[in-house]
């Protein structure tokens, strides 16, 4: 059961839980929607990618150098963010997706279209994580940190501010929050983690080329988030679960799979638009119903 | 010491004049602010809190130019507001509302990122707030499923915890039956017995003329009469503005 | 004519009419004043269809038009000349009007923009101007020549002198003052009581989403009451 | 929330140990040992493998065979593959993959390998390198395969080619011209020549057989177009040609008039333009509409019916470099050319001639080999000669870096299709 | 000489451009809905476009149809989905979109419908003749492409202007509710829109097609942005606006490749003028305010 195949499969899911999760600090939290989000992963991976090819730096330094090099370009690239807004924050997003992907492919320092090639597996007290448990376990635990900063973040004072900016921006700075910091914040940390997965995701497969991260991954992002609930913590990871192993599932259908995928996302967007376990979706709701029940009678069964 | 100076503001939006030549001083008092739809009361408040940038004129606030900060940097001044049309954080709790005005002003570091808003201490303040605007049993609800009158106090509240010298009400009153006006009414004297300053913007006469020390009138942007409630009511002009030539 | 009865509307949690009931006769011009905030502009709201009564009935003619789009509610006769104008405000002058009479045939338009004309000669002068560039008063102008384009059986107006100088809002009440002899009926919503007073038939008062008071235009004239509503006291 | 929140933390971690529990059974890691790097074969060895083939497979495929084989029966042997038949890159996944399937059909039908049906195990990878990963594994451990096609781009091949290398699994790259690809290991083979290499034959063409002597050069930006653009320019140097221009466009392109403009201007007598059909038809079109009639040089990117589909008349005229040479008498290529055309009612292009002879190649190399050992099979391809049974052949042998190496012929196109030209059999020159 | 001719070229890829920006620009305008999908309803006329073509033979007879299934298939898409989504919050039309756009990119490619391969649109100049002057030169491909272009903008140009039912999107653009208050059927009006605006993506698709010479079930990717690049930079909902900027864009990009090469990708030039203009001017080129 635990074949590598599914190991594949399971360490992409972590690292897009992950993925998404950060998303959802930018989106879910703060509510600046962006479609630019792959730009951060493949920042990230070609950090680290050439960082241990060029420079020949250990891994884990150039996977923390991945994730803070991310954060910076990261509230660089949203500075945009404070002066645009909806549809247009949107499209400049897209735009800088765009951008980041043709530096890669244009500035030969990055390898061009050539890609970057023979990453090395990173390694610790001499195990080689090339792919396999221990790959899964490094990008699982990266899921949880991700999870864990998420989760911290929505108990302080700026996770707070973010969530202020996204129901209003008008009554948040009256009331102190300058959206400005905050939006850049959202965007350095969404970033930043981001960044982290890049580094995971080029050691595991080894290369890098710039169409790895155009701007339809980044579409494939935005859509677990809102898949599985914007705005909550539970939402972008069953999000990224479900919409990372349905295709999979579908392989059987293999090539209608991408058929089934855009249909689930408009009938999703038709009667759930609030996400499968959104704050006000029917599943989740009936979810917290029954939960709620079952704890009722568990007490007065001990009654 | 006047607290608040106005001075000379005019505003423009685009060809049109929304505040002409404004000028006044705010004291130890309630003052309301009235004036038919338009006149620019609103324009004003955005003005004194930061939103807008007037085209001309200036605003101190305890004898410190304010009128070229941004709306967040007003607020640590001592300058808390309330919105005509309220702006609840509709997916946040009542107490976390009231905890965002407690905290985010003192919060403009970096500090913000790791430091939790959910202490004890912070929650006996927030406790207190809601105590005194009397939402104590409504805490954990959401606000998005609030009525319109507690939004109205939930707002004061969080305006409150900001720690203001002067509290900008902008028709706190506007959605309230009788009963919950009286009890704003209340809540507001009390506040400026505590030894808050406050302009308030009213639609509801028999509210505003029933609170405030001194009255204000706008009408096309300028101002036509200030004066105390009686002087108001009778005024010529402000009865012109109101009801029309007789 | 239109009928209203025991109406209840509410915007998300804020209740603004708590049982509202009033009727328009026949070539009949009616007021509802009151001070600001106090419903007046969501009653308008609701009788031209962008607002949903939550309970109560709207009745033109006898029927009820309660979830009527508002095209519909324009098919059956009315018009509205809304608050601050709403005009399109890209679009010339003729073209505003001729949007007015969407639902008309090509002839009966040029007719009725010669009537429209007529009234407000200014706005032949502008017919090719921009919406946008006109004057305050122009603006507003346009805004009831738009809705007199359709031929209305009844015109909702609201707020009309808001931000007019005193010698146009004259000229706009005179107007409006002469629509019942081409058998429109008028329900003005009304900021400036004493001038709406003098060209309405009948009025009420609505104070914090209720009708505090009815009559007559003259009796509500010298009505205390109607200053209160405005000024407290 | 807390709660909520720690239960997570909870499944999540459980959930992982039980996948390291139970993946840490067994492993798939190749019984046999690592071998050292395969031995360069020596050309002066008497190559008794040619007979092999002929044993098994009928050489004369499109005379009626003498003697029928015998149908194969048994458990079939698998062989992975893979390619993106949705997305961007579906034509050229879908022409890989039904090239496959009917090289395997012709395979089975003339008995199999070792007796035994061949079966193709195939997953769409939409070109995504994330996906060939897993599909890799896939193909590995829940299917089994004894080995594997790369139908895709190089993306998806460079990544999946690690994961076959460390399985002990023999991987064939049908197109994907990546040149680290076949680095990976000795586990990686490539059937399409290296693009490096017929940039160089390229060069050769324009300097030796056209003596033309100023180049404009337009590169498709991708590591095809890349490589093919790096050979050029070494041989070009070699030769003495003056490269007059050079631009770089991306993939996808249709708008060539400003380049063109820029051409025109610079004197070149010949163009050299990297790229794949749709990009080149737009090319070779517009290129006539703006008046510019020098002579235009491809490479294998251009190899497909649709290439002069598209182009109509400003296809004709056209020369390229290519594996594929299909005036060629060869029983192999002709029999593909047909096949292809009956079953699918397309003519056959490039890439799906590489695919084709990709399965080719390996049911030889079992043949040959007498077994499915993973060593014995890449054993195999690594000794091959003057192999015949391959659309694109012959295969002459591989190099110790597992690339191929067999005469590369130059096609023009006349009256609507692709002729030869000119074939270049020189094993220095072809020898990546 | 070669300016001119640079220009003219990009006179050309500008009515690429405009045909896919008008129909976007007028359904944005009306609706605010970020319609990716419009890049699927290209596609769909592209390939009725070439069947209809390789049936019947007649290059107008096949523009025609293709307009006439494109502006269907657009309106089914705007009851189907947007019609329910538009008190929503803009994400959710969006992602919806973004699932059409998937879906139909997906299902077109299968072998029932385009299939993976391109197919040639060999319409030619449809009989019209090539233009050759001194300085400039248009072939009989590029008149078709200027000719159809120009006379379908003046068709939308007096329907805009001169009919009620354009009139009536104008007004829907600016203020929904009042174009409703003096009698406009929104429903009806925003379904014309709809069918209009589709009706020129699928003109945009098969002219490119046929420019081309190739049709394929992925050619919408392109548009898909490129086509909200232009009206953004024109000023959402501005057709002048996405006209003159579908202009500029089509001539920076020529004469950026025609000076200096590939810089940066086209798609790349035309994102970074998109995010630097709306650092500066965040309601475009002709936004209104």
């Amino acid at each position: 059961m635990a074949s590598g195949y599914f190991l594949t499969i399971l360490t992409f899911t972590a690292m897009y839980i992950s993925l998404a999760l950060s998303l959802n600090i930018l989106t879910g939290y703060a509510g600046q929607v962006s479609l630019g989000h792959a730009a951060f992963l493949g920042i990230g991976a070609y950090t680290s990618a050439v960082l241990t090819l060029r420079y020949e730096v250990p891994f884990w330094l150039a996977f923390l150098a991945a994730i803070v090099l991310t954060g910076l370009i990261g509230t660089i690239l949203g500075l945009p963010s404070l002066r645009v807004r909806h549809d247009f924050l949107v499209l400049a997003t897209m735009g800088i997706n765009f951008v980041v992907v043709s530096v890669f492919k244009y500035v030969d320092f990055f390898g061009g279209a050539m890609g970057l090639v023979n990453i090395p597996a990173p390694s610790l007290f001499g195990i080689t994580f090339r792919g396999g448990v221990p790959y899964l376990l490094l990008t699982t635990a990266y899921a949880l940190f991700t999870l864990w900063i998420c989760w911290y973040l929505s108990k302080t004072w700026s996770g707070l501010a973010f969530q202020t900016i996204r129901n209003d921006e008008e009554a948040a700075a009256s009331l102190g929050v300058n959206p400005a910091r905050y939006k850049i914040y959202a965007f350095g940390i969404s970033a930043a983690l981001a960044g982290g997965v890049g580094s995971l995701y080029a050691h595991f497969l080894g290369s890098v080329f710039p169409d790895n991260f155009v701007f339809v991954e980044s579409i494939g992002m935005l859509s677990m988030v809102i898949f599985g609930g914007i705005g909550t913590l539970r939402g972008p990871i069953v999000g990224a679960i479900l919409l990372r192993l349905i295709p999979e599932l579908l392989r059987f259908i293999q090539d209608y799979r991408f058929t089934f995928y855009g249909a689930l996302l408009v009938l999703m967007m038709l009667f759930q638009p609030m996400g499968l376990l959104g704050n006000d979706s029917w599943l989740w709701q009936h979810l917290t119903r029954w939960f709620r029940s079952s704890a009722r009678s568990a007490k007065e069964d001990v009654r | 010491m006047s607290q608040l100076e106005i001075r000379s503001v005019s505003h423009w939006f685009g060809g049109l004049q929304a505040l002409k030549d404004v000028t006044f001083d705010t004291h130890d008092e309630i003052l309301g602010l009235i004036g038919p739809n338009g006149a620019g009361k609103t324009t004003l408040f955005n003005v004194i809190s930061g939103f807008i940038v007037p085209t001309s004129g200036e605003v101190r606030f305890n004898g410190k130019a304010i009128h070229r900060l941004r709306a967040d940097q007003t607020v640590r001044l001592g300058l808390a507001r309330t919105f005509q049309i309220v702006k609840p954080f509709a997916s946040l709790t009542v107490e976390e509302n009231v905890l965002v005005g407690l905290g985010m002003p003192y919060y403009p570091t970096s500090a913000a990122l790791y430091q939790r808003y959910r202490t004890r201490s912070n929650l006996d303040q927030v406790e207190q707030i809601l105590a005194k605007v009397h939402l104590t049993d409504y805490r954990s609800a959401q606000a998005a499923k609030l009525p319109i009158g507690l939004l109205r106090r939930l707002e004061i509240a969080r305006a409150l915890a900001t720690h203001p010298k002067l509290l900008l009400l902008d028709e706190p009153a506007a959605g309230l039956v009788a009963q919950e006006a009286e009890e704003l009414a209340a809540l507001v004297r009390d506040l400026y017995a505590q030894g808050l300053h406050i302009i308030l913007i009213e639609h509801n006469m028999r509210f505003a003329m029933n609170l405030c020390h001194r009255i204000v009138v706008l009408a096309q942007g300028e101002i036509i009469a200030q004066g105390n409630p009686t002087e108001i009511q009778n005024n010529e002009k402000v009865i012109n503005a109101y009801l029309g030539q007789e | 004519m239109l009928t209203i009865e025991n109406l209840y509307v509410r915007y998300g949690q804020i209740e603004v009419l708590h049982g509202v009931s009033l009727d328009v006769g026949e070539s009949e011009i009616v007021a509802v004043l009151g001070a600001n905030g106090a419903g007046k502009s969501t009653l308008i709201k609701t009788i031209i269809g962008w607002a949903r009564p939550a309970k109560g009935e709207c009745r033109l003619n006898g029927e009820v038009i309660n979830a009527l789009p508002a095209w519909e509610r324009v098919k059956r006769g009315l018009a509205i000349v809304p608050e601050s104008g709403r005009l399109f405000r890209e679009l010339s002058v003729e073209d505003n009007l001729r949007l007015g009479a969407y639902l008309r045939e090509e002839q009966e338009t040029k007719k009725q923009m010669e009537v429209v004309f007529n009234l407000f000669p200014i706005l032949a002068e502008r017919r090719k101007q921009i919406a946008k560039t006109l004057s305050g008063g122009e603006q507003q102008m346009l805004a009831i020549g738009r809705a007199m384009m359709s031929n209305p059986r009844l015109l909702l107006i609201d707020e009309v002198s808001m931000g007019l100088m005193p010698i146009l809002v004259k000229r706009v009440f005179q107007v409006i003052q002469e629509l019942p002899q081409h058998q429109v009926s008028v329900l003005l919503v009304e900021q400036n009581a004493f001038e709406a007073l003098k060209i309405v038939h009948r009025a009420y008062v609505l104070e914090n989403g209720h009708i505090v008071l009815e009559g007559k235009a003259q009796e509500l004239a010298d009505n205390p009451l109607v200053k209160a509503a405005y000024l407290g006291g | 929330m807390k709660i909520k929140l720690s239960s997570l933390f909870v499944a999540l971690t459980i959930l992982s140990l039980i996948l390291a529990g139970c993946a840490s059974q067994p492993t798939p890691t190749p019984a046999v040992e690592q071998p050292a790097q395969p031995q360069a074969p020596e050309v002066t060895e008497a190559p008794a493998m040619t007979e092999a083939p002929l044993e098994t497979e009928a050489p004369q495929a499109t005379e009626a065979p003498a003697e029928e084989p015998a149908a194969p029966s048994g458990e079939p042997i698998k062989i992975g593959f893979f390619s993106p038949t949705t997305g961007f890159a579906a034509a050229d996944g879908t022409s890989a993959l039904q090239s496959a399937q009917l090289a395997v059909k012709i395979v089975n039908e003339r008995g199999g390998v070792l007796g035994r049906p061949l079966e193709l195990v195939y997953y769409d990878d939409a070109a995504k390198p994330d996906q060939a990963s897993a599909i890799a594994r896939k193909l590995i451990e829940q299917d089994k395969v004894v080995a594997a096609i790369s139908g895709s781009y190089s993306g998806a091949t460079r990544a999946a080619a690690p994961i076959f290398q460390e399985a002990g699994i023999p991987m064939l790259s049908a197109y994907a011209i990546h040149p680290e690809i076949t680095k990976t290991g000795n586990m990686i083979y490539r059937i399409g020549t290296l693009a490096t290499t017929q940039g160089r034959v390229g060069a050769e063409l324009v300097g030796k057989v056209m003596n033309l002597k100023k180049v404009a050069i337009l590169t498709i930006d991708n590591d095809f177009g890349i490589s093919l653009t790096e050979g050029f320019k070494q041989h070009a140097a070699e030769i003495g040609l003056e490269i007059v221009l050079e631009e770089k466009y991306p993939l996808g392109e249709t708008e060539f008039r400003p380049i063109i403009g820029k051409i025109k201007a610079s004197g070149a007598e010949v163009v050299y333009a990297t790229g794949y059909y749709n990009e080149a038809a737009n090319l070779v079109s517009q290129a006539r509409d703006e008046g510019l009639e020098i002579p235009i040089i491809g490479q294998e990117g251009y190899d497909s019916p649709k290439f002069i589909e598209l182009a109509g008349e400003a296809a004709e005229g056209v020369i390229i470099t290519t594996d594929l040479n299909r005036d060629s008498e060869r029983p192999m290529t002709r029999l593909f050319l047909e096949q292809y055309e009956a079953t699918y009612g397309e003519k056959a292009d490039m890439v799906g001639a590489s695919a084709f002879d990709a399965v080719m190649v390996l049911a030889y190399a079992i043949n040959t080999a007498g077994s499915t050992d993973p060593q014995a099979i890449v054993k195999a391809i690594s000794e091959l000669k003057n192999f015949e049974d391959v659309a694109s052949g012959p295969f002459w042998y591989y190099t110790p870096e597992r690339e191929v190496v067999r005469p590369i012929s130059s096609q023009i196109v006349r009256d609507g299709a692709f002729h030869l030209y000119h074939e270049f059999t020189d094993e220095a020159l072809v020898k990546p | 000489m070669l300016l001119l001719q640079n220009l003219s070229n990009a006179l050309i890829l500008a009515c690429t451009y405009i045909l896919m920006a008008a129909g976007l620009t007028m359904v944005y305008g009306v609706l605010k809905v970020l319609h990716i999908a419009h890049a699927s309803v290209y596609t769909v006329g592209a390939f009725v476009g070439v069947l209809a073509f390789t049936r019947l033979g007649n290059f107008w007879v096949a523009l025609a149809i293709a307009m006439f299934v494109s502006g269907i298939f657009g309106v089914l898409i705007y009851r189907s989905t947007y019609f329910y989504l538009l008190n929503s919050p803009r994400t959710v039309p969006l992602i919806a979109s973004v699932g059409m756009f998937v879906m139909f990119t997906d299902l077109l490619q299968k072998p029932f419908l385009m299939g993976a391969y391109q197919r040639a649109f060999p319409a030619g100049g449809a009989g019209l003749p090539a233009v050759k002057t001194a300085l400039f030169s248009f072939t009989a491909k590029q008149v078709l492409i200027l000719l159809v272009t120009v006379i379908l903008l003046a068709i939308v140009y007096v329907i805009l202007t001169r009919t009620k039912l354009g009139l009536s999107w104008q007004a829907a653009s600016m203020d929904r509710d009042m174009a409703s208050a003096v009698g406009v059927n929104l429903n009806q009006s925003i379904a014309a829109n709809f069918f209009l605006g589709s009706a020129l993506a699928g003109a945009a698709g098969v002219l490119v097609g046929v420019y081309n010479n190739s049709v394929f079930a992925t050619m919408g990717d392109l548009p898909s942005y490129k086509a909200f690049i232009i009206i953004v930079l024109g000023g959402m909902g501005s057709l002048p606006g996405a006209i003159l900027a579908s202009l500029i864009l089509a001539i920076v990009e020529n004469f950026l490749v025609a000076s200096i090469g590939y810089v940066l990708p086209r798609d790349s030039i035309a994102f970074l003028v998109l995010i630097l203009m709306l650092m500066f001017r965040p309601n475009g080129l002709l936004g209104r305010e």
